[in-house]
Parts: C-alpha cells; structure tokens; sequence
C-alpha cells in the first residue's frame, strides 16, 4: 500500500466520500466521530484516507466526544471535522455551542435522516434545519450550507472550512441521506486550483494577543496551542483575554459579537442559486434533495405557461432574510418543498412579511416528495 | 435531452450496488456522461431486497431517481416480482434463469442469463454480478463496451482482474447469443 | 521531555491577575494547585508546550488560573477535548486537571476509554467527595452514609473506588493522594508526568464549604487532619483493596506503575505497516 | 493502622533559616500553614484582612528552618518563604 | 423525623422548590436528574420530598442519563420528572426526542441561565426558548410552560403533568434563573382542591390493546409495563402495535400525529394573559420574568396616553398563532421584550405577517431589561 | 420469585408476527436470543412482571422480537431508562439485552454507573466485537491489529476487558459465554436473572457479515467453530486475565459471584431509619 | 400601593440570604403582605460579597427589582461601599459596626449595630444576622415585630429557638436605644 | 490449552428417538444445526427456499437422541425436535 496524497480528477462518489474529499483538499488533518447511518462512510473515507496524507483519524466513545474532540484538535492547530446523523446531532449539541462561544473553527457534517428520534434511520429527510440554527442552548450565530449533490458535497465542504476559518466559528454541513448515498460524478481539482483559506494568526507579539479581540470584521484572530501564548480559553462568558467575567455587560459585548461576526457578514457568507427568478410569480424555495426534485415540478410548471422561479438555498444559515423579503414583494407566493413539517418554510414565512403568501409542502420524510405535489402547489399558488 | 434509466435488483449480498456502481462509472468517468447513482435497502444487513438505481443523461440530471426505467434487471424471485413484473413491453427484462421464474405473461419476451451458474462455471459465484453487467452490456446500450470494461477493472479488488474479465467476457458472449437467437425467434 | 528548560517559579504559573481566586477559605484545590505547578515546574517540561484542560466545577476553574494554555471546557468532556488537543499536536503534554464529578459522573464514560485507548495525557482528578461548584450534591465519590444536599437522610449509593475502575480500564500510572500530602503529592505528579501513556493521579482535598459542614468535618483543617491521622500510604497495592468509606482509612500510594503501548505507539506500529516509510504521499492524478 | 510520619522530608532539609513573607491580601486564614509548620512557628492573629479573614503571623520566627511546608500547603499562594542569606524562594 | 405528605397552605419559597411542590401535587413519585445551577434546588427539594411521599429520587450520572430515566419511569407507572438548565438541557435533547416518539408523559424543567456553552451559570436569561421547540433531530410537536413567579411555577407545573398525561407527550416548564431564584408566597390548596389529570387507561382487553391507537384526540390510551400488555415500544417510526414499519407511509402517519395531536388540541393547551388589549395600539407581548419587568414600562407607557396592552406567554408552545395573527390586524406594532438575540419575537413577526410592526426589546441576559428599554420601544411603536 | 408459573414455550414469547428476523445467516443473536428465552421460561418468573430494553444495534432489534413489555431506546441508555423502569415499579424484573458497542460505547458510563450503585437488573451484553447494524467500525471490544471499517490498516485502540471493568465497577455477577455454548449461556443466565444486584452476562457471538469476513471468519460457522476450539471455560478466573486478543483463546464461565447490598436495599435501610415505620405519610396544614 | 424596597448586604457566609428570607417570610405569610426576595452573588461559594433584596408590598408586586430601597443593611465594608455608599439622606442605613468605617459624609445619620460582636457574646457569631434582624425591627416598620419573631422562629433550625430569641431580642433592644438616642441628639 | 468437551451434556440425556421439524421459510442455512449435532443427523441439501438458502434435511434421523441442541442453537427458531413417543418439544 502507498500513501495516496490529495486526489485529482474525476471520480464516482457518493455525497459522503466526497465530503471527506472535500475535507481532505480543505487541508482537514483531524477527524474525531462515531458511525451512525448514513453518515459513516464520512468517517470510513476519513479512517481510510487520513493516515494517506499525515492526518489523524479517532474513532471515539460517543458524539459528545466526537464534537469535543475536534475542539480540541482546531485548538491544537488541526482542521478538524466530525460528521454524525439525527440522534449523534442531537447530543453534539453542547458541545457545538462550546465551539461557538470559544470561536473555534471546525465542521460539522450532518446527513439527515427521518426523525424523531431513531425514526427511519436509512431514509432521507431534512427535519434537522432548526436545530442547526437554535439545537444548543443560549445565544450564538451559526453558519449552514446545504448541499444538493455528492460534487457539492465537495465543494461546499471546502467552503465549510473556509468559513469556519475565516469566521472562527463551527460551520454545518446540513446535507440528507439521498444525497449522502447517492453517487455521481465529482470533479476534484488540482489543488493549486482550490482556494483554501486559513485561521487568521495573531500578528501581535506573543505577550500581546489577546485570543478574544477581534479586528474590524469583528473574528480575533487565531493563535495555536503550544506556540507561547499560553491564553485561556473557556465557554464561561469572557473579556478578550479569555478570563471569565460574569457580568451582563461582558455577556453584551461578547456574545452580540458572536451574532454579529455572522449576521453583519451574511453578503460573504450567503450562497444562492437563483434561476428565472425574474418576473416570476411564483419562487420555489427548497434545498438539498428537495430543490433537485422541486426542479422537476418546476420545468413541469413552466411548461404550463406558469412564471415560476427558484431560489435554491446553498447557506441555509444565516437566513437570506434580504433577499426573500426583496422578492416578497415582487412576487405572488413561495411555494417550500422540505421535507418535514415546514421549518426553512417559518423563515421565509417571516421574511415574507405577508407580502407574498408561503406555501409550505411538507413531507415528513423517509422519501422524497412526489414531484407532482409539488407542481399542485405551485399551480395553486400561481393563481 | 436523452435520459436513461436503470434498475438492477436481487438480494443483498449478490454485489448488486456493485453493479450498480460500476455501470455509473462506466458511464460517467469513462463514457463522459452524466450518471446518478441510488440505492434502496431493507433492514437487513444480508439478505434482504436490494435495488440499485441509475440515471444516465447527456446533461447532469437533477431528479435523481428512476421512475421510467428501460432496463430492469432482476436476480431474484423476490425482485422480479417488485420490480420487474409490472413493466410494460417498452421496458427491457433481464433475469437470472436460475433464480427466477418470470410469470407467463413476460415469459416470452424476457431475456435469461443464468449469471450465478456461469459464476460458479469460474469458481466463485461472487462474480455472477459481472457475468450479468458483462451480459447487460451486450444486450443493452446503456454503456459502451469499452467504458464498461474499464469501469469492472477499476472496481474490483486487485488480484482478482483476470476472473472478472472472464466473468465480464462470459455474459457479454452469452448476452450476444440470446440477442441473435431472439432476433432468429422473430 | 526535551530540556529547554526555562526559569520559572510558581508565581509565574499563575495568573496573578485572577489570584485570590474563587476558592473558600480552607478548599484543598489551592493546595493540590500548587503541588501540581511545583510538579511542573521540576519535571522541566517545555512549559510553551503544556497544555491544561478542565471540566466544570470549582476544580474546573484551575485552568484559568495556570499561565499556561488552558482550557475550560464543558462539563465532563476535558478528556474528548484533551485527546483532540494531544492528537492533533503530539509535541503537547496534555494535563487534565478536573473534579471527581466532572470526570467521574458525567465524564466517566470519557475516562475509561482514554484509559482503555492508553491515550497519552495525565490526569489529576480531585476528589473532594462531592460536587463543590453546584452546592454540595452527591457524586460518584461520596461515600455510603454521607449528607449532600441531594442525600439529605444519608448517601444510599455506594461510591466507586476510582483507582480500581481506572486500572481496570487501562490506565498505566494510577496513584492516590491528599492535599495534606504536598510533597509526596508533587511527587507523584511528577512522575504522572513524565509516565508515557495514560497516568492518573487522585487527590482528594478538603471541601469544608459543601462537604465538610455537611459532614461534621467543618473547616478545611478538619479534614486536613483527618487526612493526616487517616491515611495510610500502600505503594503497590491492589487497587481493588482501596475503596473509601465515610469515617474510614484512606489508602494513599502508587497503585500500578506498568508499561504498555500507547494509542500513538500503536497507531504509529501499524501505519508504519501499511505505509512503509518509503512510500511518500503522492498526488494521485489517474481518472478513476 | 497509621503509617504516618512527620514532618514531611524533615529530615532531607537544611537547617538554614527562613523568613516568612505574607500576602495579607490573599490570606484566607485557613489555618493550614499554622496547623502543618512542623516548627510552630506561626500562629493566627487578630489582625483580619479587607476581607474579613484572620492573618497569620510568624511569632516565632527564628525557629523556621525554612522547609517550605507552609509555602507548599498554603492554598492561597498568600506565604512563602525565603532564607535569611539569600532572601529567594526555597522552593519552586 | 416524620413523612409530612403533602403539603398544604401558605408558604414562602422559590420558583424552584415551588416547582418540586407542584410536581408532588400533581402526583409526580419518580426524579432523577443532575445538579445544575439554577435548577439544583428542584432536584434537591425532590430529595428531601419524594421520601415523604413514598416516591422516588435518583441523582443520575449526567442528564443524558436523567431524561433516560424519567422515560423509563414514566412506562414504569410513575409520574416522572427531571430538571436541568441550558448545558443539561442541550444533553436532554436525543432523549426528548424519544419521549416525543414514544409519546411518553413527563415533565422536563429547564431553568433558564445565560448562554451559549457555560456563558454565565447563575445569572438570567431566556436563551432556550427556540431549542425548546427544535433542540431534538427531527419532527415532533412539544407542549412548553413559562412561568412569571413561584406561585406559576408551582401551579404550571401541576398543569405541565396534567397535559403530559393527557397528551403522552413530553411538557417543558420554560422558567429563568430570576423566576427560579426568587422567593414569593406559594398557595398550596388542600390536595382535593387541586385538578389532577391522570393517563387515559386502555379499556380493551389485554390481548387487543394497541398501545400507540390513538382515541378521536388523536392521543392513544396507555397501558404501564407489569399490566400485562407485553407491547413493544421504540423510538424507530413504528406503526399502531408499535412495531418498527421503515416506511415513508409509516412515518407520515405517525409523525403527522405526533404533531397534529398538539396542533388541534391547541385550544385545550393555550393559556395566555391578555390585560388592556382592546383598542391598544401597541401590544407588549413577553413571557417569564420579561413580562414582569415589561409591566413596569407597560403602566409608565399607559400613564403617558399610550395605549399599550400586555400578552403574555403563558404556554410558549405550541405558539398562539391565531391570536397573534387576530391582533396583528388591529394593531400597530408588538414590542416583544425577552433575554434572548430575538427568539419568540420571530414567531410574532412571522404571525404578524407584516399585518403589525413585530419591535425586538433584545437583551444577551445576566441581568433584566432596564423598563426604560422597554418604554422607549413602547413609546416608538406607537408612533 | 414467587411462582404463578405460566406455560409457555419459546415461540409464545416471540412475537411471531415479526419472524423471520432481520438478522444474517449465521448471525449469532438468533441463538443468543433463544438461550435467553430459554433461560427466562425456566426461570419461572411471571412473565408480565419481565421487562427487556434495549438499545440501538443488531443485538438491540431484541427487543422488538420478545413478547414482553419490550423497550427499544436510544442508543447507549438503556440501562438508565431500565434504572427508571426498576425504580418506577420494583416489582418489574428488568433485563437489559444490547450490543458491546451499544453498552460499552455510547454507553459505557450507565454501564459502570448501574454496576457501581447495584442496581437490581440484569445485563446480557452480546460481544460480536464490532457495531454490526451501521457496517462494521470498530467498537472498543474490538481486538487490537483486527480489521474493521474504520480501522482499515488494522486497529490499533486496545479494548476494554468488559468483565474486568465491570467487576470494577461493582457487579456482582459476571460471566461470559458464546454463542456456541448454548445450555452454559442460558444457564447463566438464569442464574444472573436469580442475582439481586447488577448481574451482568456477557454473549460472544459471530457477526460474519460485518466483522468475520474482513477477519477471515467468513461465516457465522467459522466464528462459531472457533469459539470452539479456542473457549477456555474458567470459572472463577481472576476478571483482570480474560481479555481477548485477535486469534488468541476466550476465556468463558463465571468470574464473578459475590454478594452486595442492591441500590434498593441501602435506599431502604436509610430512608427507615429517617422515618420509622411508624410516622406515617401525613398532610400538614400549618402555614409556615 | 404601597411599596418598599429593602436591601441587606454583607459577605457570603454571614448569613444574609437567611435573613432575607426571613423579612420575605414574616412580611408575607405572618403580616400578609406580599414580598419578593431576591439575592445576588458572585462566583464565590463563601466569601464573596452577598445581597438580598426584598420588595414588599400589598398588591402582588410585578417588577421583582429593588432600584429605591428605603433600607439598606450593611454587613461588610465592601458591601456598604458597594450598596450604601451612594445612597440618599432619604434611604435609611444600617451597618454593623465592627465591620464597617462609614465614609464622613454618612457618618452622623447611619445606625450603627455591633451585630457580630452581640452575636459572639452570645456565644455564637452565627447568630448576627439574626441581631441585626431584631435591629431592623426596632429600626424600620418593614414588618410588625410579631411577624418577624414568627418568621425567626419559623426559619431556624430546631434546638436553636432560644438562641435565636436572645438574638433578635438583643437586636431589638438595640435598636430601640439607638433610636432613641438619634432621637435625643436632634 | 482446549478443555473443550463434547457435545454438551450429552450425558445426561435419556436415549429417546427424535423428530425433527424444519420451518422452512425461517432457515437461513447457517449450518450451525449441522455442525453441531452430536449424531451428524443433519445434512445441507440442495432445496433452497423462498430467499434462496440451502435448507437442511434429517438425512439421518434414526440417530437422533432429541438432545436439542440443534433447536437450541439455531439462530432462526427453525428447527425443532420432538421425541418420537410425545411428539412434543423436549426443550422448552
Ligand atoms: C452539562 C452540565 N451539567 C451540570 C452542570 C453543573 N455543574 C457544574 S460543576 C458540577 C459538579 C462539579 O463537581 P466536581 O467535578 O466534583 O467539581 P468540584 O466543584 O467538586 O471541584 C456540576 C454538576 C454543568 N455545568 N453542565
Ligand atoms: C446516538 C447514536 N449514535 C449512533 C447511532 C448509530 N448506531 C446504530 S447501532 C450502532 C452500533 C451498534 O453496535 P452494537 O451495540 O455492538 O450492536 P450490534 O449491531 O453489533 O449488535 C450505532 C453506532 C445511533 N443510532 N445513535
Ligand atoms: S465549594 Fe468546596 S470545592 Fe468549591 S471552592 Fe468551596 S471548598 Fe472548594
Ligand atoms: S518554612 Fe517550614 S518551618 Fe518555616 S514557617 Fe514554613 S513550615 Fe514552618
Ligand atoms: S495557609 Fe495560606 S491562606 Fe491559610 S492561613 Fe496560612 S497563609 Fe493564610
Ligand atoms: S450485521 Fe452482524 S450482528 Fe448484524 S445481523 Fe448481520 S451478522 Fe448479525
Ligand atoms: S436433537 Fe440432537 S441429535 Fe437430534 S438432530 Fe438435533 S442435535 Fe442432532
Ligand atoms: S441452524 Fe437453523 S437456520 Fe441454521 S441451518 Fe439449521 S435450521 Fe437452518
Ligand atoms: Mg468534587
Ligand atoms: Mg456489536
């Protein structure tokens, strides 16, 4: 056996495989995690393949340890990743906010499955949205992309780590099972062709830096455990030298930055795919294997004579609140094909404000959604 | 637009996502065009009904799933009745004479290749999903010959190339055959 | 451990600015914090390269008061984040300095498995018999018949003898001592230190606050001189015969002291195998 | 049943002289430099601090050897001890 | 030292022993849980009371393992509770997932503290008002409780049991450290006095009961482990016998149950306080100790001509849309204050539907609004 | 257990609606699983008043499979949703039937938490030494250098001795068999069942699926002829000599049978001396 | 609607959320008012600084808070420069003594209490709380003086009722002198 | 190093005749009832069923003793044994 290094070309993968690839070319070294369906093959291309290119591959006890591992490892210099489905979501989910109150970069890959709680544990879904914005407790911003393909897969998995880096902060990748077991061709890049972006470090001397102040894009930049700084890092509330201070005004300051380092940031954050989107009067909303199969309904709606466009989530967090409530008043309805029981459908509601109604199409998983449900939906909401 | 869509199906254990996964990448990497892969499972690690999806099409596809498949191939009873029954003549009928026994009504039409039994002929029967790919190949334009070939060679475990081209080669014959022999039937 | 060695006294370990630090009057952490930043300091380690990570609770608070990288993470998961921290830069010596709640309740599952896995990194886990941070409730620790505030009518579970649980799960150093015992303590640290693998080291420390009042043993004194007049050092012995029960003896000492390969030693042998050193990473550029 | 000696080390110690130094401000008057001097040389005052808390004094002073037990024991970094020649911390 | 049973009278206590109280007198006999501030008087009020009368009191490993065991308890006979704040609450989550699937009565308390990860253990906020409604993976519907004063603590949490019994499903009691902490008079009524709801028993014989048939409110009687029954329970999508059925078909009808059976009943479930809403201009709308700071501004605003009105909170969720969308149409704008970067104010905004203007009184926690906040936003929305 | 024996047979306490399981050919739970019905019909307990939960895995679809008041929970909490179950009703007879990395893993806390405070129940632990239902990673009763899905080079994690660390722990029942010795395996398990206290049962059984084929064990009857060549019945073994090596013997029988007061029992010994018999539960009226 | 706000201060340890308690108690369950009790503290479990805030009033009070106290007991000197300092000529102020130099400024108005020093002679320094309660009574009209004997004796542990009892009554007398002589000074 | 005997309490099982009952649609042809009898009674045929397992037939059921072992090892509850004279389940 000889050591592999970073692939190039084009390869048939499946979603999962080529998140690991992605990791891999984002230069992830790290990967701590626990198999669940159907996410393990995440982990197994990563047992595989990190010990080819001088990475670490751990296997722990648990989710919590999993999430708590890879802190640990970005703070020890790694990029570092974990991925998990539903149930190892759900207990990550302390954890996840240790990651986003210490501005810790990492990623999270989340292949969903139906739920609740061990629910069709081999069948698609999509029910995990709201708990990547709001599952761990208290206040924190949050960064989630939604990929559509296993080539997304890829790509956004390398966007995931660049944002985690760029921002300091835990980045999800909310994918599902179809696309996570589904195979297709992924075009890997040379990797010189790859932009890869990495944690900001300190430029202060070392007496200096302070791990908790930020610069003017409100992200402090990042200096690794065992390079002198000898700092102190911890989930309690915190000044920027990283020392507890337990006072509402210490939780203020810290932690609105925490939501504004995301929020005030969104234009460089959000991705969206949008397709005739002008003049249309009707704007389908979806993600993930939804906007593949809402695309069907789509072409089909079209061919009716209906103005349809569509607006694919690629950043489902931060929300694009601008740009819905721009079209809301453009146009007559969303129609949201997810599946479960409407939750990106409660945010484009909102931003909609009640100037285009929304029309949710849920579907509580285990398949995807029949194509002519949707094509009913927005054939109804054109009118 | 052209799309084609495939279902290969049997039980577990037969290599069938193998199948599948080498068909995609024939016609993927090695044909250039665009193929989706999808699987369904029961609950069962071993054992259980197992179908392997593909969409092939010139454009990336965005529905991912078959609905109107021109061939489905099927390795046992259980899957012939689930997936390969109810087809229609526009669809192409492929099945391992030894393990199904088609109803009467697609008797006629229905093309038989005893996959396992050839498999078996070469020592493992682990192989009688290449002897069906090496089959499908011959009686079916889903990918070209060469793609397919290369797609088998660059899945298989190493060591074990020559039996898989011999397996491959075994099908694609007896695939040829029953083609000119049903051609003769007309 | 590579020399390097830098003058440093204890008052340079600390973060002046965060001294008097949080603990009661008469809380035995001040002590074994101490014993620990002596130990340090006389082991010679890099100290750029020392990284110190608690859980929660008032022994999680330690990590905020070493001038050294340290981290204050969750309750119970100091050990899953240490073992990241150790893994992605082995050059780090990874110390773990944590309460026996922390680690041995919520946390315990995390122990046994570093234990098991030989991850190398030492543990100093003190044990006060109860949970200080929250108020005085139960843990794993407190022994059969003891008050807490969630046992007000006595303890009516029975505590785990932590060095035996920790030896049967892999541990490669396990030794037991008070904040009373300062010198031997350090001692032992020391050598928890410089031990490759997995090295535990108990110390149990007054809590006169959530502990001691609750159980006739008012100040921290108190149960200092109970330490003093209690313990009985048993180097070698079995740690099965070293449990504790409420009013009894403390077994102090060094229980196991053995070799065995690392998680790195091991991973190391067979991706050696796998990847003989020949074989460089390469970029693979064939279409497959 | 007690296998305990004391004082700790007693005997690996030079018998140099010490002087104690104390940090009024970090005392909390826990008692356990006063407990485990194995010299007696220091004894709870009336003296309290900002907080409230009894300090301690060296009443005896000339009897320290400078072992630094007080030093390693005391829980509130608030003592430590130097010899009389060199005025530096004995132990690290 | 004697049993002393229930209790009865005038009493001065806080929110979090007033809780426990609740618990006992709606018949809760099994605890476990795990210490954590601000919520620990809870668990230690049960430990010293559940002896008293006869139940039980287990201190648990960590929460993962509390809200396991209440699940047992609960299908033990026993009406079960723990409580925890935000880290434990975060731990919580796979396992309220499972009670949501497995439609099992009981009551979880989260004491709300300052957040993300550690934040500020024991100062105030209202940080977990969303993960109360999407912290666990997956679909499912959830019935949360926001008591104002120990007195609400006490008597919701007697009404959190009732509608766990009467809905199998899990009930949050969504308080805050200033509630929990703060002592006021509690009323105990004589035991005889207080509602008491119990689960609904299956009356078939043994042999044909289907433990998860739901009656006409779409909620299945339920039988207990030892009665005889031998039923199978899980947490995989299962079908009216409860056994696993890995089918979208499945999954539709049961998880769209689980859903509908709080959705419809939500006029049973919905308990709101509403004080000078007719003909206001501007309503307040506020839950927990917000609501009581917001009452100060609120009488300053009506003291200045304002016509504001108060609604408060007192079920959380399941949201009152209704209510919110009929008062959005005859009013100028909400005022939501709460402890939290803006939580329930993104349900009133959504429900608004841009009918009323939805104001955010934002506020990161460890201390209350300052009323004045809260006026001035009054005072600008009624502009 | 007082009698109000049922007659029943092995095919009345399965749910026979749900048979053919799902389980593979050669899969060594379906023998698992009939030893252990075996066991519990000789065991004469009322069969209304047995309970069995499980957790998430190829051992944990047992639950749905036994016509008893049967519990399929999360993954790793079985025993504490058993713990509420026991405590909730005393009368139930609780048995835990799960997987190595269902109990070990995930799990691993509850498992050394329930063994300490000896909580009655009992565990029948099945050691196929991998997690078969998500494909075969490794778990930590994986024996070092095997083959997994993630650990393709070979594992290099030692695994935990389970029996070794349960003793620890506190059980007061620990035995292992496989699932070739069908009548010693239900043997012990009646006994275990017989145990008051945390009795604990370990089952060696083949995966060949997942974790024999890439061991060269490529049928359930491989693995179970190797069982038999390489079983070392022990009893009374000391629990620190029976950890298992890739290839090497298995050492099976009882290792563990000793007597402790249960969770229960201390509960009550404690709470009667609070409140004697005599105070009666009572409703007090005084405002205070 | 009556409202008063009052604020007992010291350090952890001296008993102040005991004595806040009490005030709650007796005002609202042995006067039948209502009171709210809240406290303040920082990370310390001991030794840190320490408030309890009441609000008592007849109406069931909304706004939790104290923001004007009409009383504040101080029992530390860090707790008077943090809570009484400041205070107006109208807020009526109350320290122990020994423990607390009052800045100039305040220096003629305050009452003075040697609570821990009563409490000592009683045998007990526990007990200065409960002094210093007996004081506030004698002082304030915060609650009627058999509401807060009730409230003592209802919140002290068993077998400490007599002790308990010297100590407010010593504290009561106290601070009837007290007032008696600020009275005869003006 | 083996202390393995066999087959299991052989001894103490009477002498009687067995039946053996085979639910065919249950075996998943692991063969563990085929290895493990102690009289060899079974062997693997050529039938398979329904999934396409090779199902087991009694080749030699005059040797049968009805020890149970195969019904009691066979993970498929598809095997019984019944004595020749009862014609009911000698294992419960
Ligand atoms: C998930 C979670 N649960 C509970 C807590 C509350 N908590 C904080 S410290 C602590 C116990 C600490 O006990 P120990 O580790 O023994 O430390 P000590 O305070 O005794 O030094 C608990 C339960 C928490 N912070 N997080
Ligand atoms: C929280 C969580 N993490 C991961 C999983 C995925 N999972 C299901 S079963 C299993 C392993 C089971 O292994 P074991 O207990 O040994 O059972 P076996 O299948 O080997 O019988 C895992 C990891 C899950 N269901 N839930
Ligand atoms: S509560 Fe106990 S452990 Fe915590 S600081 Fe005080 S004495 Fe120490
Ligand atoms: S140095 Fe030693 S002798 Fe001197 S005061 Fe300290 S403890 Fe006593
Ligand atoms: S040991 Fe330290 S804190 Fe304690 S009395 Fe002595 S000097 Fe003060
Ligand atoms: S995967 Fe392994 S454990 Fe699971 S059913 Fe198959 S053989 Fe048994
Ligand atoms: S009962 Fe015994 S002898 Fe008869 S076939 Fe079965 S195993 Fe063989
Ligand atoms: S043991 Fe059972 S499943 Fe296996 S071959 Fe025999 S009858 Fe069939
Ligand atoms: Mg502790
Ligand atoms: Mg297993």
């Amino acid at each position: 056996m000889s050591r592999h290094g970073l692939l190039e070309g084009e390869y048939f993968m499946n979603g999962d495989v080529a998140s690991a690839e992605g990791a891999i070319c984002a230069g992830c070294r790290f990967f701590a995690g626990y198999p669940i369906t159907p996410a393990t093959e995440v982990a197994e291309r990563m047992a595989e393949r990190l010990p080819e290119v001088g990475g670490t591959f751990i296997q722990m006890e648990d989710e919590i340890a999993s999430m708590a591992a890879i802190l640990g490892g970005s703070w020890g210099g790694a990029k570092s990743m974990t991925s998990t489905s539903g149930p190892g979501f759900s207990l990550m989910m302390e954890n996840l906010g240790l990651g986003a109150m210490t501005e810790t970069p990492c990623v999270v890959v989340n292949v969903q499955r139906a739920g609740p709680s061990t629910g069709l544990p081999t069948l698609t879904a999509q029910g995990d949205m709201m708990q990547a914005r709001w599952g761990s407790h208290g206040l924190y911003g949050i960064i989630a992309l939604a990929p559509s393909s296993p080539q997304e897969m890829f790509e956004l998995t390398i966007k995931a780590f660049n944002l985690s880096e760029k921002y300091r902060t835990p980045v999800l990748i909310m994918t599902d099972e179809s696309v996570g077991h589904m195979s297709e061709k992924v075009v890997i890049p040379p990797s010189n062709q790859i932009e890869v972006f990495d944690r900001r470090k300190p430029t202060v001397p070392v007496s200096e830096y302070l791990p908790f102040k930020p610069d003017a894009d409100l992200v402090p930049p990042m200096g690794n455990a065992g390079e002198g700084y000898r700092y102190h890092v911890t989930g309690l509330t915190h000044d920027e030298r990283g020392y507890p201070d337990m006072t509402a005004e210490a939780q203020e300051k810290l932690v609105r930055r925490l939501i504004d380092k995301i929020e005030l940031n969104k234009d460089d954050i959000i991705e969206l795919e949008e397709d005739e989107i002008d003049g249309a009067d009707v704007v389908v909303c979806s993600y993930g294997i939804s906007a593949r199969v809402a695309l069907l309904a789509v072409k089909a709606a079209r061919e009716e004579g209906i103005k349809v466009g569509m607006l694919r989530l690629i950043t489902a967090w931060p929300f694009p609140n601008n740009r819905i409530k721009e079209l809301a008043g453009k146009i007559k309805a969303f129609v949201v094909p997810e599946l479960n029981a409407g939750q990106m459908a409660l945010e484009v509601e909102r931003c909609a404000g009640g100037a285009a109604e929304t029309v949710l199409v849920g579907h509580m998983g285990g398949n995807v959604h029949d194509p002519q449900v949707i094509l009913k939906a927005i054939r109804k909401a054109s009118k | 637009m052209s799309r084609k869509e495939i279902r290969l199906s049997g039980f577990g254990g037969q290599g069938i996502v193998l199948a599948g996964l080498i068909v995609g990448k024939a016609a993927s990497i090695f044909d250039g065009k665009n193929a989706t892969f999808t699987q369904a499972y029961g609950p069962e690690a071993r054992g259980g009904s197992c179908s392997a999806q593909l969409v092939i099409t010139d454009e990336p596809a965005a529905y991912p799933y078959v609905t109107n498949p021109v061939v489905v191939v099927a390795m046992s009873q259980e899957a012939y009745t689930k997936y390969a029954s109810q087809m229609g003549e526009e669809v192409q009928l492929i099945i391992d004479e030894d393990l199904v026994v088609p109803d009467k009504s697609q008797e006629n039409r229905i093309l038989k290749v005893p996959a396992t039994r050839i498999a078996q002929e070469l020592g493992r029967s682990a192989v009688a999903n290449i002897v069906m790919i090496g089959f499908l190949t011959a009686v079916s334009d889903v990918t070209s010959v060469e793609a397919m070939k290369k797609a088998v060679l660059d899945s298989v475990p190493k060591g074990t190339e020559e039996l898989n081209t011999n397996a491959f080669n075994r099908g694609y014959e007896c695939g040829k055959e029953r083609i000119k022999a049903a051609g003769e039937n007309q | 451990m590579n020399g390097n060695h830098e003058e440093v006294n204890i008052e340079g370990l600390l973060r002046a600015d965060r001294i008097p630090h949080i603990w009661c009057p008469g809380c035995g952490l001040g002590s074994v914090l101490r014993s620990f930043l002596s130990a340090l300091i006389k082991s010679e380690l890099p100290l750029d390269k020392v990284a110190v990570v608690s859980g929660i609770g008032c022994t999680g608070r330690t990590a905020g008061y070493v001038k050294l990288d340290s981290f204050h993470t969750t309750h119970g998961r100091a050990i899953p984040f240490a073992t990241g921290l150790k893994l992605a830069n082995p050059e780090l010596k990874v110390i773990v300095f944590s309460g026996d709640g922390d680690l041995s309740s919520i946390g315990g599952n995390h122990l046994i498995h570093a234990a098991r896995r030989n991850m190398d990194m030492t543990i100093i886990c003190v044990n006060n018999f109860t949970y200080g941070m929250t108020g005085g409730q139960a843990a794993p620790t407190t022994p059969l018949n003891a008050r807490t505030s969630t046992t007000p009518y006595g303890n009516y579970e029975i505590p785990f003898n932590i060095p035996y649980l920790i030896a049967a799960a892999g541990a490669v150093y396990v030794s037991r001592w008070t904040a009373m015992h300062v010198r031997r303590l350090e001692k032992s640290i020391i050598e928890a230190i410089h031990k490759k693998g997995f090295s535990f080291v108990e110390a149990i420390a007054p809590c006169p606050t959530q502990y001691g009042r609750k159980n006739r043993q008012a100040t921290g004194l108190t149960q200092m001189n109970y330490y003093r007049d209690n313990s009985i050092i048993n180097h070698g012995a079995d740690p099965r015969d070293v449990g504790i029960e409420l009013n009894g003896p403390i077994n102090v000492g060094k229980f196991v002291d053995i070799d065995r390969a690392t998680f790195s030693d091991l991973q190391a042998d067979i991706l050696d195998k796998a990847f003989p050193p020949e074989s460089k990473p390469q970029t693979e550029t064939t279409r497959t | 049943m007690k296998y305990w000696r004391k004082p700790l080390d007693q005997d690996k110690v030079k018998p140099v002289h010490g002087r104690i130094h104390l940090l009024p401000e970090r005392c909390k008057g826990c008692g356990f430099c006063v407990k485990f001097c194995p010299r007696d040389v220091l004894e709870e005052s009336e003296r309290v601090n900002k907080k409230g808390y009894h300090l301690i004094d060296a009443v005896r002073e000339d009897e320290c050897v400078a072992c630094g037990l007080c030093e390693a024991i005391c829980p509130d970094f608030a003592i430590s001890v130097t010899t009389e020649d060199e005025m530096e911390s004995t132990s690290v």
